[in-house]
């Protein structure tokens, strides 16, 4: 393997990892202060790219496309906290799984009666369609590079407003202590209902991001949440920075492991023994290091502070 | 008299706040030892940690001269220690009979039986109907947990701690949030069984600790200040300035 | 005798009598329809015990059937294309085998698992059945993702398994051992102290039982009896693949436990039932049947507390 | 009395096709998951060719039933159970998916079912687990890569890099063009296949240009098609890694392609045995109605589908809807005596046909629209390799 394939594995796995954020990040906020599991999380990502392309090809303007989804996508979320999340606050996880089970059901099947099973392409603009060139033959994808930049930057965003604003403040509060927030006076409704909106403008963003590479499909968001989950649990349940360290732990595992496992495999058993089980195995890498990470912190890498 | 109980130098902090800060207690065998405080004296952190619930950061804890600083709570329970719980703490989804049954069930020992209905276990039952009858509760005995008064509540917890026959018996302010008969009753109660056991008792209500108490600890900030005869106790001045001069 | 008992009585009555009489009435697929939603019963049955009784929400319980089924497919290939002898056709080797490689891989797995709690408990159950399954769709030996035919079903001497009456006839039964199994254990001392580490882990701890070994021994058990159920699942649709080990796959069996009602007998049963009736009349009427299917899920965790089977009478066990 | 009942028995023969039950077909593919975009197709294509038999084969009254396999072995085995014991269907038809396929068989054939493939062709049904009442309209997997490998030969190419999704017909696909490419193959990805199929295919197309191969070889079916020709576009791999691909870049495809401005895809190259430009009356007549009705170009999923229904309908007719004798009907199915949308159809010894395989190219229509053209014959009467280990004459 040479360096400039490293470094373009490195950009790939950076992508994946920040995408992979963009949805965990909001599954770890309505997780760690509404104490609600969403499963349901992956179809408002899903619901994004669909948004997104249909308005692409409406506005003909990919990025203009965006600027619009992205808040649709949100309200699609306040929506979703107002009439299924809220009701199950009170329940136990196991009545959340199931609940937002059925959400995804109804959604993937609204989504293929809506837009017909074929899934949408998005086109994109000219300037992203070309690449770039890093240095010599090392040349990456314009948009792959743009999803690099937009993932950092809706991270940076996440990070200020979490650890900077009023808002970002009562976010903080809220995942460790629920009553404190309520005992403030703050109105605690409004509050979840705006977490779970923020959350859902990041997955739908995520989607966005994604639909012009592989389209937007039905049912592109069930790969993606349990990934997603094991990012919010190996980062601790609440935690947005260790979400951030754990998607792009996660993404380079994931890219690494498909680019270059069955070299190394092939070092100690039959080439097509390697070819037909390094997939499948750098499939599984993933969950292997969840389990070693919770065998070993049952809490995660970055535990929130008092619960 | 020897020590049942000796805690040397016990700490445990969260998050800045220590909440046990330097504790050292003796409970002599067969003592009702009471301990007192004002809120957020650290009181129910100590029992957790007696119980084996929390860890201490530091410090140790003896029981009957054996250390069990870092025993799970189960090895305590198997050497004598059971709790009663400040909060109501009791499987309410099951009968008032079937908690006391699982305490009995815990002492004998023999849990892992698959296939022999637990409920027609007559040296099981019976034992719990008695129990049942000390603390006042045998027609409730098929009820619902969830279905009973707080003071019933109360009531069940010391006869689970019977249950278990414990040589050490902490108990976490049993009369918390009882009205004044009910909280008569308890004495009783507590009076009966007083001698048979070693209590550790945990208690805000001030005449029912001065009425039962053989000795009293005054825990202010997850420190004892004194430890005395209810008299001594009641004619400490630093207790009074610390603690009986707040309330 | 109960509302709930005598429900549990007519349903298991029905599901006896009906199958049979479709079948012999030139209905076999019904019989089929049948045979599957009994052996997928016994699965829920078994998932009832550790999440209805004790309390333990895994989310990986496909992988114990999936296992299972690869336990009858695997000596079963090898029989054919390696040239295993004809015992590993054998019924007597391949079921206990499925008992056991469930029993020991619940065992391993389960010493993880609980050490957590909560939703990191239903999460790391997942990501063991999801390791599971990339481990199968990677050896290709076995078909991989594509899948595994099994040839030939489990030999007995007194029963012949191709024959979909007496395939059904096995099914059945064992959903009633199973039920009678799960019953005698949540109401035995085991049982007693099952459920109170539901209720209350704390309480448990301090009178002094291990909750964490209880809880271990009590998945064991359940993962073998999964394994059981995925071993008749082979036999019956003579075909194995990674799919049936899907996350999606241990939700249905969720469903199912929860729809009929949690820790209840007759539950899991209920909730096979109208799960399976449901899935294949609603399918039938359009492609689009995960619209109302998935609406009644939500229906029923939101409005249908404690499940069919709480609608009718008090919790009495 | 005697002359009575002989009479009776006339009339009743005579009266039997009038009376007789319709010939039912039931027929497998997916139409649910984003892979329904293929299952569609095929069953417009199948209804289209129910409509140019007015429902009827000869005197018999066809009937079709779709089931949908939801792009799963278990689930496709499992609507072909209810096909072959509920609704009683005498054939069951379709397939996209090899490994539904290999699932599905043995419902099938246990029941004495006649099964027809409209496009999975998995090698072990074509070799050693052929089946008298197995019949293929489309392929086996390998000889469409096989097709492409001799025109690589032909076109200089010396070392190639090969990509498919990780199941049956994946693997089959590299193993064809690995057959007759003389080449060096210099590396191979399989990747995540199934209702959560990878489809972001960067860690590859990186490993694939660093690997300097002189082209790249993949196959990837349906939604995926269009999915990696954007990304491979993207990567600006046109002019270092030039794209050779088999089931890929289709009618599928296309108008997702063209709708988003892949340009680059247009004179792209693959091989296929079929081509909606084939020059014989009854592909004109199927392509012109096809467009007429559903508005785009028929996929070669819709033309094999065609083929099958147009299949059994001729063998229905021959014996003259008599559903009781199966070798008979296997007789009439094997003489394929029937107007086939590829011209002239004659099966092998395994029942898969023996056909050309051509070289399209991607070009626009005359109305602008993106569709492919036959630009050689690579092939000619081309016999699938694993037809020597089938046991049939």
């Amino acid at each position: 393997m040479d360096f400039s394939l490293l470094v373009i594995q490195g950009l790939n796995g950076l992508q994946l990892g920040l995408l992979l954020f963009l949805v965990a990040s909001g599954l770890t906020l309505v997780f760690g202060i509404l104490d609600f599991v969403n499963l349901a999380h992956g179809s408002l990502y899903m619901l994004g790219a669909f948004f997104c392309a249909t308005l692409t090809y409406l506005f003909g303007n990919f990025i203009l496309a965006l600027i619009v989804a992205v808040p649709i996508t949100g309200v699609i979320g306040f929506l979703v906290e107002r009439f299924v999340a809220r009701p199950l606050y009170a329940r136990d996880h196991l009545d959340h799984v199931l609940g937002t089970f059925g959400l995804i059901l109804v959604i993937d099947t609204l989504t293929h009666l809506i837009w017909g099973p074929e899934g949408l392409s998005v086109p994109l603009p000219d300037w992203l369609r070309g690449q770039i060139t890093l240095w010599g033959d090392t040349v990456v994808p314009t948009f792959r590079l743009m999803i690099i930049g937009a993932g950092l930057a809706a991270a940076a965003g996440l990070f200020w407003m979490v650890n900077r604003t009023r808002l970002g403040m009562l976010i903080r509060a809220g995942a460790s202590n629920r009553t404190m927030v309520s005992a403030l006076g703050i109105d605690i409704e409004l509050l979840f209902g705006l977490v779970f909106a923020l959350g859902a403008a990041m997955a739908g963003l995520a989607g966005m991001l994604i639909a012009p590479i592989t389209e937007a499909t039905i049912g592109m968001g069930n790969g993606i949440i349990i990934t997603a989950f094991v990012v919010i649990i190996v980062g601790g349940i609440g935690s947005i920075k260790g979400a951030f360290i754990a998607a792009l732990l996660i993404g380079l595992i994931d890219t690494l492991g498909r680019s270059f496992l069955d070299d190394i495999f092939a070092l100690f058993m039959s080439p097509v023994a390697a070819e037909n089980s390094a997939p499948a195995i750098s499939a599984m890498l993933i969950y292997i290091i969840m389990a070693l990470v919770l065998a070993f912190r049952p809490q995660g890498l970055f535990p929130p502070k008092v619960r | 008299m020897s020590a049942v109980l000796q805690i040397d130098g016990l700490n445990k902090s969260f998050g800045g706040i220590k909440a046990t800060d330097n504790l050292n207690l003796s409970v002599q065998k067969g003592e009702l030892h009471a301990v007192i405080g004002p809120n957020g004296a650290g009181k129910t952190t100590m029992i957790s940690q007696l119980c084996g619930s929390q860890r201490p950061d530091t410090g140790r804890i003896l029981y009957a001269g054996r250390d069990i600083t870092t025993l799970p709570p189960h090895k305590r329970a198997h050497l004598g220690i059971t709790r009663s719980y400040q909060i109501t703490s009791l499987i309410m989804e099951m009968s008032v009979i079937d908690n006391v049954a699982l305490a009995l069930q815990a002492r004998d020992g023999h849990s892992f039986r698959f296939l022999r209905p637990a409920r027609s276990l007559s040296h099981l039952r019976d034992k719990a109907m008695d129990l049942l009858g000390k603390v006042d509760l045998t027609a409730k005995a098929e009820h619902r947990t969830k279905a009973l008064s707080h003071g019933e509540h109360r009531r069940m917890e010391i006869a689970i701690a019977l249950a278990s026959d414990a040589e050490l018996m902490l108990l976490d302010e049993p009369m918390a949030g009882l009205g004044s008969h009910e909280s008569m009753q308890m004495v009783e109660l507590l009076r009966g069984i007083k001698g048979q056991h070693t209590i550790l008792l945990i208690e805000h209500d001030m005449e029912a600790v001065f009425a039962l108490a053989d000795r009293i600890s005054v825990l202010v900030y997850g420190h004892i200040i004194a430890t005395g005869t209810p008299d001594e106790i009641r004619g400490n001045e630093a207790v009074q300035h610390a603690y009986l001069g707040e309330e | 005798m109960t509302t709930r008992g005598w429900i549990t009585l007519a349903v298991m009555a029905l599901l006896g009598v009906l199958p049979p009489l479709f079948f012999l009435t030139g209905n076999p697929f019904y019989l089929d329809l049948a045979t599957r939603l009994v052996i997928l019963a016994i699965a829920a049955v078994s998932l009832n015990l550790i999440l209805g009784y004790g309390g333990l929400v895994s989310f990986g319980h496909a992988a114990f059937v999936g296992l299972g089924a690869y336990a009858v497919g695997i000596p079963a290939h090898h029989w054919l294309y390696t040239g295993w002898g004809d015992w590993a056709t054998m019924g007597y080797v391949q079921l206990p085998l499925a008992v056991l490689a469930c029993a020991v891989f619940a065992l391993l797995t389960g010493l993880v698992c609980l050490r957590t709690k909560g939703v990191y408990f239903i999460m790391i159950t997942m990501a063991f059945a999801q390791m599971i399954y990339y481990l199968i769709v990677s050896i290709e030996e076995y078909g991989g993702d594509d899948g595994l035919v099994i040839d030939t079903r489990s030999q007995f001497a007194w029963i012949d398994l191709d024959n979909p009456l007496q395939l059904f006839g096995l099914a059945y039964v064992s959903l009633i051992v199973s039920m009678v199994l799960v019953r005698l254990i949540v109401n035995s001392r085991f049982g007693m102290v099952l459920q109170g580490a539901k209720g209350n882990p704390d309480r448990m701890a301090t009178l002094g039982f291990n909750v964490y070994v209880f809880r271990l021994v009590a998945y064991v058990i359940s993962g073998a009896m999964a394994g059981y159920a995925g071993a008749l699942l082979g036999n019956f649709t003579t075909f194995i693949s990674p799919e049936m080990m899907d996350w999606s796959r241990s939700g249905e069996l969720m469903f199912m436990v929860i729809l009929g009602g949690a820790s209840t007998t007759v539950g899991p049963v209920l909730g096979a039932v109208v799960f399976i009736v449901l899935e294949e009349v609603l399918s039938h009427f359009t492609i689009y049947w995960h619209l109302p299917f998935g609406l009644l899920l939500m229906a029923v965790v939101l409005f249908v507390r404690g499940g069919l089977a709480g609608m009718f009478g008090r919790k009495e066990d | 009395m005697k002359r009575l009942m002989t009479m009776a028995a006339t009339a009743s023969l005579l009266a039997l096709p009038l009376h007789a039950e319709p010939v039912k077909i039931g027929f497998v593919t997916t139409l649910t998951t984003g892979a329904a975009v293929i299952g569609t197709d095929m069953q417009n294509a199948v209804n289209l060719a129910m409509e140019h038999l007015g429902g009827k084969a000869g005197d018999t009254e066809l009937e079709v039933i779709f089931g949908d396999d939801q792009f799963a072995p278990e689930a496709g085995k499992q609507v072909t159970d209810k096909l072959v014991k509920q609704d009683d269907v005498d054939f069951v038809a379709g397939y996209i998916w090899s490994h539904v396929l290999l699932a599905s068989r043995k419902s099938v054939l246990d029941a004495d079912k006649i099964l027809i493939s409209a496009n999975a062709g998995p090698s072990q049904m074509a070799g050693k687990l052929c089946d008298k009442n197995f019949f293929s309209t489309s392929w086996q997997n390998d000889q469409t890569p096989m097709a492409m490998g001799e025109v690589l030969n032909r076109q200089g190419v010396k070392s190639l890099y090969l990509m498919a999704p990780n199941y049956a017909a994946g693997k089959d696909m590299t193993a064809g063009v690995e057959r007759t490419f003389t080449g060096e193959i210099v590396g191979k990805d399989l990747t995540k296949w199934g209702a959560d199929a990878q489809l972001d295919f960067s860690a590859e197309l990186a490993k694939a240009k660093a690997s300097g191969a002189d082209g790249l070889f993949v196959f990837y079916p349906g939604a995926a098609g269009g999915a990696f020709v954007k990304q491979y576009q993207q990567a600006g791999l046109k002019e270092t890694l030039p794209l050779y691909s088999v089931f890929t870049v289709d009618a599928i495809s296309l108008p997702k392609l063209q709708s988003a401005g892949f340009t680059d895809v247009i004179g792209s190259k693959v091989t296929q045995e079929w081509d909606p430009s084939l020059d014989n009356a009854a592909n004109k007549k199927f392509v012109t109605d096809f467009k007429a009705k559903f508005g785009h170009y028929p996929s070669y999923y819709g033309a094999q589908s065609y083929d099958a229904i147009m299949l059994i309908a001729s063998a229905v007719e021959k014996v003259g809807g008599d559903m009781s004798d199966k070798d008979a009907l296997r007789a009439a199915l094997k003489e394929a005596d029937f107007e086939s949308v590829r011209g002239d159809f004659t099966f092998g010894n395994n029942n898969l046909p023996v056909q050309n395989f051509y070289l399209r190219e991607v070009v626009e229509d005359a109305d602008g629209v993106w569709t492919t053209k036959v630009v050689e014959t690579v092939y000619e009467n081309h016999v699938d390799s694993f037809a020597a280990e089938c046991d049939m004459k």
